[in-house]
């Protein structure tokens, strides 16, 4: 049996992992994307494991909705990617500074 | 311990190793595959979880579509990797310590607060025969959640049609049809009636 | 009691706003249409609001001409109407003067003059609302959308520098307002603490309240009233928003909108927080009396007519502050008699009424040379009654009624409040009537630059005296101004009872 | 019985008569203004000497009755109504007769003026505003009255409205009168404080109110009630009578058409100060003190106007200053409690000093609006009429037995020479020496005027500049513009040219010398029935007025203070009265100024000059009238225009807009500027921001 801990300790673990990943690739816009994947995994396994431990299917439902819109949400991501090199023939964010205060 | 909790454990050090890939490769096409191989592994645990349905979309979708957009998106782009591996560990340090921070949280979430604690199991129940997990799953997605369902439906929509329009490129000197502009055309734009007195010539004046 | 059976406070209040709306989608084509529109719909407005007057019942503080009607049931808001002796004359006020307004901008506004009508039509119905509301949501609700169109006004048809004194005018007044937002709010949970949740003010009159909340309320009140009036030292909105506002807007600013924190402090400070008044009436006398005398120095110096004009409405205005806050020092000074302060008060609010009459008489006189030479700068003119004899006649009467003079309304109101103030403390009454010479001095050293003396430049030679519309407008204010001042009783009795209700209740402690 | 309808009608016609002669002027034209407000004025006369027959001879009631309520407040009536006593039926007369006359010399002074109906409006209105004020029955219509007349008087001085110094001068006037009405007002409330009435009757009956009271003005100092509220009430006496330190507008009001100088600023609204403390009488007896204040005040104006006097040069302006000498005397009479000799002497003035000044008008016409007497001498033969109605004129003032005159200022000298109350003595010497220097400034106008070579055909010769330059006084009093006033006024009054006013150069300079002329009938007219009354009514009325009981029952004298008691047990007839004066030594010192005059200003003629240069420095105090005017311009008149600059500039632009309102926007926006830069515009700044915030939500839940 494994135990419902052990799942919420691999998914915090994850989580902190892609978290120091963001701030390690910070200036690579496709490397955070996937950072941010890594990230939604992480969640999807609370889910499915609190699924598991309640006998619920309706976290198991969230986790198809979660993918769902992480589907999209790369897609729409990536797409800005491409206009973005497109323009600027780089994706490094610190020249990506437009929205400085 | 079973062989379920051995595989589980040996399936979760590999996919902490592969996210610890991820986030190190210093080529993003690396990095892709470490997700890639990182996916896997979770499919199998979820699989070990008892979400099989999930597992084997995560599999499909994630892997077979969005991790292969992203190799594309990758390859596509030509990416300096000198330039954005520039001043990789300047914020590294404190990554480590925001992550180390997050990771004590939420042990003490779930260790100290007990949260796991609270929940008692559900005695689980031997599955009956024939029972599917994607059946169990689609009954609850077409009846209780059909309208977040549609919402997601619509939401992916949104995603092709923004994706599409966000990378389409218009180039000049390309002769293109504009629907609109063609129904939305009115007569007297094309057609200018003009008033103009009538000019009688002089010999018909006299005649 | 009153035999109108229809809701008259409606009328008056929706009237307007009704005929507002018609204007706007007239639009500037339909002009020629739209100024009788305007005329005949002010016009109207003005004679219910004598109905108003004619059946008022002068024998009850009551609240009369009552309409009630659920508004916004979640939190027992009522769109609730009703005058006592203090709103009637407020409304039967800014019904006269509106109409005059509407006659002075009729062939003077030539940008967007549906929109001007318009917004003057629309203001009108919200004041008036204002005045009559019982809800205290409703008068929150009508004295913030008030500010719109008069933003409007000011912003759109006003002088060079409209945009900052809208932007003043609008952050000032707001300002002031939102603490009042906060305390009202409070009252209604204190009215739900008690039983019933009610927005009535009626309620929150009643309410028990300990001497810290009180102070609270009190000083939310006097940030919102204090800024409307305005008070010394938070006027400086006002100067700005009368020089770059049109002649309508100075008016009607002048005349209506500065009443509505003289009302405010009569109808919610003093009933609602009576045992914070007599604690901090120091506070609104010493302002009151700094704004008399100091505002007075400052008028003597302005360059510019309108601010001239404009710092004499803050002085003037000083008295209706000082009158109504009389009561507590009367109590103190007299061992209890009040004595007096009904008098404060009935002085308070007939310079209310005559500061309505006579600023905006003032307001319309720079108005009317402001149409032909495009200054307001008292250095422009010079010997105006060499040209102008009739506007003159008018500029040196409404200018003596501005500085006070027995026979014309502005004296009424000042002569009741040095007495009452002088039966408080002499030197009350002392800095009080210095503004018998303050404002002799600046109103007439006014007078003499711009009216008399020789003829001073080509523009000045060549001004065509009143024409018949402004003849009207003037003449029309000249007869209140002089009517209020030879025979002010009626409007004395109109208010006696409510005023005398008003200082039962506030000498009640509600500790 | 006098019915309210007659009171009415006296008060209304000339009001109804202003009225239309203001508004519709035009219509009625010149001649219909003139009938008009004549027949207003006239009714009114009439009907107030019918009303003071009824009073005296019919031993009619005195009235006392409300016409309406004015308003009702905090228990407090305030009403219009009208109080008929022998008081208000003599001043009636007096104002309706002198106003009458006025009105028909006005036709004659103002024949070419294009103001004409404005001015005949003018004085209509002032006559029904002076009757509203001496037919008060209460504080607030008196007041009403008091203003109303302030304000005709500034509209009058200021009816050349062109000449800057007209309008300088009625500004100056107007403002001097309110600081006295801001007293006044000052006044009113502590009486109504006291009594909780303004009604006369209610207020002297509950008089005892006041004198119970004390007030704290200055912490540590008590005041006795009844002493504050007559010293505030006598301010504003002092503004409208100009006594000394608010005499100042009084000889500048001299810019107006000379029959208001005789009508206003003589006869009538100058006494309303003298009228209103005797009204006050019950009040004013109760404090010795307020009494003391009184006299000093008059009898310094008595003495120290008087001296002014001697220097002047304009014609006008010599009146003025006798006017406020005079005014003082009777103000001296008012502190020595001696009301009707106040009284008195306000009535008999009102005859010579309004026949004085009309007379000045008649030789400013005469000299083609020449108003200063170094270019005058010898009218005497060209202007007989005008010569010898202002003889009498002149000796009426300086007290010539016999005159009308001679026994008001004598019963007066007696009263205070009788009187024991603090300041008597001084305020003796101060009216026993202002009556040589009366008789010296009176003769010398006269000498300077009538008599001497005639001057006016040298000076025509002179240039215009100089004859403005040495007009040393007209300019320097102004105290602003060295405008050159009678230049102005020639060509407004006497429009010759048939336009506008003063617009253009006198004519009068530049085109040989003057001739002058006898003045028309209209003018003469009113000289004769002025003179008449100033050379007999003295003599008619002292009787009863000072030691009858013509004032019985609405004057009121303790019986300590009682001085007219007192010289009236001397009392044998008018004739008695003239031969005691000759056992007096006031008498021989007015001959005595009569004599000095005639010495310097006849006999010898270049006199004057050497000891104006011999005592330059006193010569220079008096042409200076004492500096009062300088200090005041510099003090009051630049010091609050400073002072509302300051307050302007560093109070409400610098402080309140620059640091509050402004400083607190550019705080806001300072604020701005810093968090600002936390918008880098980085991305993973965001994210790091996210992630750090999220991790401090965390610590929260797990340490709580």
């Amino acid at each position: 049996m494994i135990s419902l801990n052990f799942v919420l300790m691999l998914a915090g673990i994850l989580f902190a992992l892609s978290v120091a990943g963001i701030f390690l690739n910070r200036k690579n816009v496709i490397l955070l994307l996937m950072c941010i994947e890594l990230m939604l995994l992480a969640v999807n396994f609370n889910f499915i494991a609190f699924a598991r431990q309640l006998g619920d299917l309706g976290g198991q439902v969230f986790v198809f909705f979660i993918l769902t819109v992480a589907a999209a949400e790369s897609a729409i991501g990536l797409a800005i990617l491409v206009v973005l090199f497109r323009e600027r023939k780089s994706i490094n964010v610190e020249q990506l500074d437009t929205m400085k205060g | 311990m079973s062989i379920t909790e051995i595989l589980f454990y040996a399936f979760s050090g590999v996919l902490l190793v592969s996210a610890i890939g991820v986030i190190t490769a210093r080529n993003p096409v690396h990095a892709a595959l470490f997700l890639v191989f990182s996916f896997f592994n979770s499919a199998v645990l979820w699989i070990l979880l008892e979400a099989e349905f999930l597992a084997i979309v995560l599999v499909l979708v994630y892997v077979g579509a969005v991790m292969v957009l992203f190799l594309f998106v990758v390859m596509m782009l030509d990416i300096k990797v000198a330039e954005v591996r520039e001043g990789f560990t300047r914020y590294a340090p404190l990554g480590i310590l925001i992550a180390l921070i997050v990771v004590a949280e939420i042990g003490s979430v779930v260790y100290v607060k007990t949260l796991g604690q609270e929940v008692t199991p559900v005695t689980q129940v031997a599955a009956e025969a024939g029972y599917s997990n994607t059946g169990a799953l689609g009954e609850l997605l077409y009846t209780k959640y059909l309208y977040p369902f549609e919402l997601a439906a619509v939401i992916l929509l949104l995603a092709i049609v923004a994706a599409i329009v966000l990378t389409m490129r218009r180039r000049a000197g390309l002769k293109q049809q504009d629907v609109g502009a063609q129904v939305s055309v009115r007569a007297k734009d094309r057609i200018r009636v003009v008033k103009m007195p009538p000019v009688i010539e002089a010999g018909e004046k006299q005649s | 009691m009153s035999t109108i059976t229809w809701p008259i406070l409606s009328v008056l209040m929706w009237l307007p706003i009704a005929g507002g709306v018609a204007m706007i989608l007239l639009g500037d084509k339909g002009i020629a249409l739209g100024r009788w529109v305007a005329l005949i719909t002010t016009a109207a407005t003005f004679g219910i609001s004598t109905l108003l007057w004619t059946n008022f019942d002068t024998t009850t503080a009551a609240m009369q001409f009552v309409e009630e009607r659920t508004w916004i049931p979640l939190f027992n808001s009522y769109y609730a109407l009703g005058v006592d002796g203090f709103a009637m004359p407020l409304i039967v006020l800014t019904a006269f003067i509106t109409p005059l307004v509407v006659i002075a901008g009729w062939s003077v506004i030539d940008k967007r003059p549906a929109q001007y009508y318009a917004a003057f039509l629309i203001l009108e119905g919200l004041m008036i609302g204002v005045f009559a509301a019982l809800d205290a949501l409703l008068f929150y609700v009508l004295w913030e959308a008030m500010l719109i169109p008069m933003f409007i006004i000011i912003g759109i048809w006003g002088g060079p520098r409209r945009v900052y004194a809208t932007i003043k005018f609008f952050l000032y007044t707001f300002l002031g307002s939102v603490l009042m937002l906060v305390s009202l709010i409070y009252m209604y949970l204190q009215t739900c603490d008690a039983g019933q949740c009610s927005y009535a003010i009626a309620d929150f009159q009643r309410l028990p309240l300990g001497l810290n909340e009180q102070l609270f309320i009190f000083v939310a009140f006097l940030a919102a009233f204090a800024v409307k009036v305005p008070m010394w030292p938070v006027h400086t909105w006002l100067p700005d928003a009368h020089v770059e506002a049109p002649t309508g807007g100075s008016v009607i600013l002048a005349a209506i909108m500065l009443k509505m924190g003289g009302y405010g402090f009569l109808r919610f400070s003093l009933p609602i927080t009576p045992d914070a008044s007599d604690t901090l009436d120091w506070l609104v006398i010493s302002l009151s009396l700094i704004g008399v005398v100091y505002i007075g120095f400052v008028a003597l110096v302005q360059q510019d007519m309108k601010k001239l004009i404009a710092y004499s409405s803050i002085a003037h205005m000083g008295f209706v502050t000082l009158g109504s806050f009389l009561t507590f020092e009367l109590m103190r000074v007299n061992s209890g008699d009040t004595t007096g302060a009904a008098m404060g008060i009935d002085g308070a609010m007939v310079q209310m009424i005559s500061h309505g009459l006579i600023s905006g008489a003032m307001f319309f006189c720079v108005g009317v040379l402001y149409d032909r030479v495009h200054s307001r700068e008292i250095s422009s003119y010079g010997g105006v009654v060499n040209t102008m004899p009739i506007f003159a006649a008018f500029m040196v009467l409404f200018g003596m009624a501005n500085s006070g003079l027995p026979a014309t309304s502005g004296f009424v109101g000042e002569f009741l409040v040095i007495l009452a103030s002088f039966r408080a403390d002499f030197w009350y009454a002392f800095l009080a009537g210095l503004t018998l010479i303050l404002g002799a001095a600046y109103t007439l050293w006014l007078v003499k630059r711009v009216v008399f003396g020789p003829v001073a430049n080509h523009h000045v030679a060549e001004l065509t005296d009143v024409n018949g519309r402004e003849l009207l407008v003037l003449g029309v204010l000249a007869v209140a101004v002089l009517g209020l001042g030879l025979w002010p009783a009626p409007l004395l009795d109109v208010m006696r009872p409510t005023v005398e209700n008003l200082v039962q209740q506030i000498t009640v402690s509600k500790l | 019985m006098i019915s309210q309808s007659v009171l009415l009608t006296i008060v209304l016609a000339p009001l109804l008569a202003a009225i239309l002669a203001g508004i519709a002027g035009k219509v009625i034209g010149r001649a219909g203004a003139h009938t008009v407000t004549i027949a207003g004025v006239a009714i009114a006369f009439g009907l107030s000497a019918y009303v003071l027959k009824l009073l005296l001879v019919d031993g009619a009631p005195i009235v006392n009755q409300t016409v309406y309520t004015w308003l009702v407040s905090d228990g407090i009536r305030m009403e219009v109504g009208f109080l008929v006593d022998n008081l208000s039926a003599m001043m009636m007369t007096v104002v309706t007769f002198v106003s009458l006359c006025v009105h028909v010399y006005t036709i004659g002074y103002m024949k070419d003026d294009p103001g004409y109906q404005r001015f005949f409006a003018y004085i209509s209105l002032f006559t029904f505003s002076m009757l509203m004020l001496v037919m008060s029955n209460n504080f607030m219509q008196l007041f009403f009255g008091w203003e109303a007349v302030g304000v005709v008087s500034y509209l009058l001085i200021g009816f050349w409205y062109t000449r800057p110094s007209a309008i300088f001068a009625n500004l100056k006037a107007f403002l001097v009168n309110r600081v006295g009405d801001f007293g006044f007002v000052l006044g009113i409330a502590g009486v109504a404080y006291y009594t909780g009435s303004l009604d006369y009757a209610t207020v002297f009956d509950a008089r005892d109110a006041i004198v119970a009271n004390t007030m704290e003005i200055f912490p540590g100092v008590e005041w006795q009630a009844i002493t504050v509220v007559c010293i505030c009430l006598f301010v504003g006496a002092m503004g409208k009578s100009a006594q000394v330190p608010l005499h100042v507008w009084l000889p500048d009001s001299m810019e107006g058409p000379t029959p208001i100088s005789a009508l206003i600023h003589a006869a009538t609204m100058v006494t309303a100060g003298i009228f209103m403390v005797a009204r006050m009488s019950p009040l004013f007896e109760l404090s010795e003190m307020a009494l003391s204040f009184v006299l000093v005040i008059g009898a310094t104006t008595a003495f120290f106007m008087g001296l002014l006097g001697l220097v002047n040069n304009d014609i006008k302006r010599v009146v003025a200053y006798s006017t406020l000498s005079q005014l003082g005397y009777m103000t001296v009479a008012l502190g020595v409690s001696a009301y009707a000799g106040a009284l008195f002497h306000l009535m008999t003035h009102a005859f010579f000093k309004a026949l004085l000044f009309l007379a000045a008008g008649s030789v400013i016409i005469g000299m083609h609006h020449e108003q200063d007497m170094r270019k005058m001498g010898g009218l005497k033969k060209y202007m007989p009429i005008t010569y010898w109605t202002s003889a009498i004129g002149t000796l009426a003032l300086i007290g010539f037995p016999g005159t009308s005159g001679f026994f008001s200022k004598d019963a007066l000298i007696e009263a205070v020479h009788a009187s024991h109350i603090p300041g008597a003595t001084y305020a003796y010497w101060c009216v026993f020496l202002g009556v040589f220097i009366t008789a010296f400034y009176s003769f010398r106008l006269v000498f300077m005027t009538f008599h001497g070579p005639e001057r006016f055909r040298e000076v025509a010769h002179e240039s215009h500049g100089e004859s403005n330059g040495t007009h040393l006084t007209s300019d320097a009093d102004a105290g602003h513009e060295p405008d050159t006033h009678e230049d102005h006024h020639a060509a407004a009054a006497h429009g010759d040219h048939g336009h506008g006013h003063g617009t253009s150069h006198d004519d009068h300079a530049h085109h040989g010398p003057v001739e002058p002329h006898e003045s028309p009938w209209v003018v003469t007219l009113p000289l004769i029935l002025l003179a008449i009354p100033s050379l007999f009514i003295g003599a008619v009325t002292i009787g009863p007025m000072l030691f009858g009981d013509f004032f019985n029952g609405v004057l009121f004298v303790n019986e300590e203070h009682d001085v007219l008691g007192h010289i009236g047990e001397e009392w044998h007839g008018p004739l008695g009265f003239v031969l005691h004066a000759f056992q007096q030594p006031a008498i021989y010192l007015a001959f005595a100024g009569w004599a000095a005059a005639w010495f310097l200003y006849i006999k010898r003629p270049d006199l004057p000059a050497v000891i104006a240069g011999k005592f330059s420095a006193l010569y220079h105090l008096f042409a200076k009238k004492f500096y009062f005017d300088e200090i005041y311009q510099a003090v009051f008149a630049r010091g609050s225009v400073g002072l509302g600059t300051a307050l302007w500039r560093v109070g409400d632009v610098a402080l309140i807009d620059g640091a509050a309102v402004n400083g607190s926007a550019r705080a806001v926006g300072w604020l701005s500027g810093v968090m600002r830069r936390l918008q880098s515009g980085y991305l993973y700044h965001y994210a790091f921001a996210m992630i750090i915030g999220l991790s401090v939500l965390l610590a929260w839940y797990v340490l709580r």
